[in-house]
């Protein structure tokens, strides 16, 4: 038990937030508009940061370096996430590809095509984005109805996609279609990568109930694509899949967002029938519950760390944290409207309490619990692959794809 | 013993729920959604004063209907199950409440036809800034006949008419009545987490206005007073609150029914059915707290005060759980802003906070609970 | 909506409280030993507060009067009930009996053996007991395994039950046994009534975790019976079953044991850091929670005396009150003990806080959620039966019983 | 960064699992069960002594063996795995934490090492009546080198060779070192939910005791010093707490697998699939947090006051949850005595009561967390 770095961890941190420090790009120049998630201003900022770190061997840290990587160790790679969080310098863009779908590319393809896209990605001039889920297949991922039919050459691809984070801004994605429907449902599917420019690809902005537009639904229409853009073989995509998911690691120290600290801050400022609601044991209760299951997680991400400095693959287990994440974010941003009372009900940045901060996140909290995996898949995942529960029942296994019962 | 509406009071409520299935879908709901300005659906409310329900429980005598607080109670649970985006509240649960009350002859004679009508919106204004309402947290000052301050958020403060606002007087924190179209009123709306009910802040300049009640001054009990009042909003707001939630139960149910993954309907998985049978429990007892406040309310029961505060907290508790769990029910698809699913998710949390948010109400039952066993225990030893 | 009696309700409740008063047996010579439920003492006096009701027409208020009943209407059987309680004169010995068992009884059978049964049933001078559970069947039912076979004009019964509440001092019983194991599981089952003293019959009490031993186990080792005790057709009995659940009456009133007010003695008489506990914020919060759950059992209950009073039947919805009372129970005595903090470990009736009425009841809770059908159970009733849900998927369906997978 | 135990302790703590297997079965506890008095199983006390875990934590120079402090915590997760009916945690983790933290040398040379070989017993004694514990509601008194008074209930206190007695002296409430064996000591068992760890009443006249620690007289901070030995010892309680919540979880997983309704291993029902899920994360939560306590503990970590309140406030949750849903999952079976689910519901709530109820630990876990970020906000502005 140890929740300290060791001498050569505290060496790197030290390397790294200097350097950090001495070439982070300066966004104190940059309005609350420009600070935004997808913001052309902010995502050109995110693509020259990510830039200078492949200039200095920082991009990529535990990939080898024939690949653009550092040949660093997980541990390293982990520690500068860390930094860069401390610094405010952690953008999102890039994690998708870097993280899990180039991983997963060079796995199965390793021709002069696939490898042409590396460095651009590692330097962030080209964004990717993943093209897996569908309006029918939510927590049931493998009920893909998108279709890729072989034509001389080339595949015809024709079908929709949804939640497609980024794909307003992606370059490349990499997609799942069903190559045949005879065949059970995890059986039929195969991975391909395209240019999201490929003509007869449209891609339409989604708008979420908290106001924000970064997911997509992208709508294919007989797009046409060479073979050699097919990743492993014909109707073994599922393992392609399983590769992507094994490559997405959990965002280590990314404990952005309104945190135990910001409710003492809120609770502090407004006030109670005595004193401020701080005072108020009612509410002290309830701080020491979210306190610990917070912290849990925080604490429960070193684990990860520990198993990644060992060279082990992070397990199941993280599904606890993504339980816990999302649940208690829901619960804190009810806590703090409610303690602020009627005034709570205010959203607007002129007049709200924190800029309306809690009431963002209390619009947009509902779907932690949904992306990446509801509540109710984490606990089936905690269920069968921790404690070794029977699987669900299963009507549709082993039944030709075309013949599972579904809905609209 | 009767734990039901009547069959009259349930024709009410049928009639009620066809007319607004017409006249309010959620496309209504929507719109106001999509254009915040002026935070009502002004047609709709028309319609509904046509109806005579904001005359419900007013008397005949000051141009009301007469139908009755139960009744009231039937259509209000309609509202809420349509989302009706109107008034309806701000106007009949708080201040033809409030005056019905605590209001004068002359302020009912004066006031409540327009209201019952419909043509007249009225308002209360209370809250100037984050927290609990308390005596030493007011600065709106009233002194010589007008008023000097600022309330923020008032919900219809934008569109009433009239506003019974709470201030400083000689005497102390007293309600106070507002002409809100008279002179020296500055309003101004605000965004809040439910645009489909407006809300505004007011700001006085020595504006015109007159003690509520027949004394014609006050006498620095307008935060009993206004939380008397609000105990009679909050059994109205329950049924509100119970006709959303029933309404979400529905919504979930019906896509749990629709809805596949691994070739089944999503609401064969027991995570599914037990998650609809818990908010199904909530429900249940939220409508069995706000039936017993609107039997308290109607005949003005001494367990009035308690059955109120019960009734919200149950109502609250119910309509949030509801509104939460129907997201996640629905998946991805519930959390976009075409779905409806948030329509209800605002408006369950703007009801939850907008007469005082749950850890108040908790604390306000409590109070009552000590204060009704130490009177059992003062008649048994009387006895 | 009126929550208070009606004029000729209330006239009821007069004549029926003075009643009451005037007849009821004095408890006050009884020590806390013979106050306990299956006491001999306590038995004894229940069994003469029954004749004495019996004799005046108060037994079974709502039953016609040629069986013994006083012909009146379900309301007044709940005033009446209610009554009881408040004069702390309610048992719980007949109720199986009365309520549930003798009524399908007579729904199927008729002849002189069974109607000679109904007098000293109704008089309390004969216990009936429930002999259909068993252990490897709980929330399952209908998964009896013990068998009766046909021999001449006998049967042959063989096998266990469990959970038979009061079979210890049942003077009879009502048995369900497996007549056709080829038949699919709710086909091939048939009820008898049987005297508790046919050879072949042993009952042996199963002590549960808070120490009481009213439960039982009951063991058949070929208890022969003739087969006119057999209650309705042959392979049916399971509509036999259904009636007996039919005539189970939610026990209107019944609101005995710890409540909110006890929590507020409780707590009114507990030091906290200032004053005591009932000034705690914290745990007013708590109460506030509480009672709006319990206090909505109580309005739920007059929910069914409305639908009874309407000749109407009373629904599934009873399962919400039964999953509050059961959960709001355990959630409260864990408050008790919490509230009383080290102290609250002790549960001797010497020392500890009200005689240990808490801690008692602490460890009898758990019982709540799982006798009636547990938590599971009630949410599944609620989600198909009143919101129209599917079933689980059953793999035991149309499935002859014998090869139904099972465990030990 | 290491969040685990190091491949020795790993060892250390399969070792201790093997040895417990074989020589404390539930069994062990089932017999104190039945029959309570003296309330431990002195065979498996003495193999446990013989082990030297007793004194894991004591330095060489006071006859313990020094494994060290994580240490202790892994043999604390296998004791209370092990649901072990013996004095270990008052002894250790309460009576040898006080004197390590507290006694003066020559009170540590006297004491420890029979501790340490588990010779001899010893434990804390502070609760006198319902409620928590506040200097005003301490009656016992030290005055003249002598105590007074009565301690109720006192875990252990019927066997303890020693106790430390927490009694208002000259300058107010301190901490005595009393010799249990001694004149003036009355004690008598008490019965408490859980008999598996036997309780005393224990009455003082005029008890020959002595100040803890080396200034020889108190200072009137015992109720401090109190809070800070239970710091150390609640990181420790975690240990066995997280310990019982994981082998209740296994329980409930093997019964889910074993047992059949409607044909299927009901741990193929959500209901109780995602039910034992809840258990897991809960354990999780605590499993985190005391391993974070250990840390702290081992290096005396200023964070050691937050993360030991932590640790105390998730492990009671996680192990009540889990005794709860374990019987829940099991049925009826679950509820009867001869199953075995209820001794670790006994203890659990043993366990999350025997050094202050949560209420009174969530309450300085955020008094500290308050301080916390009021010493990094000063900091900060420091900076």
């Amino acid at each position: 038990m140890n929740f300290e770095d060791s001498p050569e961890e505290a060496r790197y941190r030290t390397t790294v937030r200097h350097w950090i420090a001495d070439n982070a790009p300066d966004m104190s120049g940059l309005g609350a508009e420009q600070r935004r998630n997808w913001h052309p201003g902010h995502k050109e900022i995110a693509r020259r940061w990510q830039a200078t770190k492949a200039d200095a061997g920082y991009a990529c840290i535990s990939w080898p370096k024939d690949r653009g990587g550092a040949g660093g160790t997980a541990i390293e790679e982990a520690i500068f996430n860390q930094e860069e969080v401390r610094a405010g310098v952690q953008f999102t863009y890039f994690m998708t590809g870097l993280h899990m779908l180039l991983p997963a590319l060079l796995e199965h393809n390793q021709d002069a095509l696939a490898l042409n896209r590396v460095p651009p990605a590692v330097r962030g001039d080209e964004i990717w984005c993943q093209l897996f889920s569908e309006p029918a297949s939510g927590s049931d991922s493998a009920g893909i109805r998108c279709t890729a039919v072989r034509d001389g050459d080339d595949w015809v691809i024709s079908g929709q996609k949804v939640w497609n984070s980024g794909a307003h801004v992606a370059d490349y994605g990499m997609l799942l279609a069903r190559t045949d429907p005879g065949l059970p449902k995890h059986k039929g599917l195969t991975v391909f990568w395209l240019d999201m420019k490929t003509p007869g690809l449209e891609v339409r902005p989604i708008r979420v109930m908290s106001g924000e537009s970064e997911l997509n639904e992208v709508f294919l229409e007989e797009v046409r694509i060479p073979d050699s853009q097919r990743v492993g073989e014909v109707n073994d995509g599922w393992k392609v899949v399983i590769s992507t998911l094994m490559n997405e690691r959990a965002a280590l120290g990314s404990g952005t967002g309104l945190s135990w600290r910001d409710m003492i801050a809120l609770a502090g400022q407004t006030p109670s029938w005595e004193g401020s609601v701080m005072e108020d044991p009612a509410f002290r209760e309830w701080l020491a519950d979210y306190y610990v299951n917070v912290e849990a997680i925080r604490l429960l991400s070193f684990r990860t760390l520990t198993s990644l400095s060992k060279g082990e693959a992070p397990g199941p287990a993280s599904s606890a944290g993504k339980l816990l994440w999302s649940n208690k974010t829901q619960e804190m941003t009810d806590q703090a409207l409610d303690i602020q009372d009627h005034f709570g009900l205010l959203d607007g940045a002129d007049l709200a309490v924190l800029d309306g901060a809690f009431q963002h996140r209390f619009l947009w909290s509902p779907g932690l619990r949904l992306g990446g995996g509801t509540d109710e898949i984490m606990k089936n995942i905690i269920a069968e692959r921790i404690l070794g529960l029977p699987g669900d029942i299963r009507v549709d296994k082993n039944v030709p794809f075309r013949e599972i019962p579904h809905g609209r | 013993m009767n734990f039901d509406y009547s069959d009259e009071q349930k024709a009410l409520k049928d009639q009620a729920r066809r007319f607004l299935s017409d006249v309010s879908p959620l496309a209504v709901a929507r719109k106001v959604l999509e254009a915040p300005s002026p935070g009502f659906d002004a047609t709709l409310w028309t319609r509904i004063g046509e109806q005579g329900w904001c005359g419900a429980a007013i008397p005949e005598a000051y141009g009301g209907f007469e139908f009755g607080h139960v009744e009231l109670c039937a259509l209000a649970e309609e509202l809420g199950r349509a989302l009706a985006p109107v008034p309806f509240a701000s106007s009949v649960y708080q201040f033809s409440e409030a005056l019905l009350h605590a209001g004068s002859e002359a302020q009912k004679l004066n006031l409540l036809p327009g209201i019952a009508s419909g043509e007249r919106i009225g308002t209360l204004a209370f809250s100037e800034g984050p927290g609990v309402l308390s005596a030493g947290r007011i600065s709106t000052r009233y002194s010589n006949g007008a008023l000097t301050g600022t309330k923020l958020p008032v919900t219809d403060g934008g569109i009433a008419h009239h506003g019974i606002v709470l201030a400083l007087g000689d005497a102390g924190p007293d309600l106070f009545l507002v002409d809100f179209s008279g002179n020296g009123v500055t309003r101004q709306a605000v965004s809040t987490i439910d645009p489909t009910r407006g809300a505004a802040s007011i700001t006085f300049q020595n504006t015109p206005a007159e003690p509520l009640g027949s004394a014609g001054k006050g006498s620095g009990s307008g935060l009993e007073q206004l939380r008397r009042i609000h105990d009679r909003t909050a059994i109205l707001l329950a049924f509100e609150q119970v006709g959303g939630a029933d309404r979400v139960l529905e919504m979930a149910r019906d896509y749990a029914l629709e809805r596949y993954a691994f070739g089944r309907q999503i609401g064969s998985y027991q995570a599914i059915k037990h998650k609809l049978a818990d908010i199904f429990v909530k429900n249940e007892v939220a409508r069995a707290n706000a039936y017993y406040g609107a039997w308290a309310l109607a005949s003005n029961a001494p367990e009035l005060p308690v059955a109120a505060a019960a009734a919200r907290v149950a109502a609250s508790e119910a309509y949030w759980f509801a509104c939460r769990e129907n997201i996640q029910t629905h998946g991805g698809i519930g959390f976009t802003w075409e779905a409806d699913c948030h329509l209800f998710y605002r408006r369950a949390r703007h009801l939850g906070l907008v007469i005082g948010a749950q850890r108040d109400w908790k604390r306000r039952l409590a109070d009552r609970l000590v204060r009704r066993v130490a009177q059992e225990n003062a008649q048994r030893s009387e006895a």
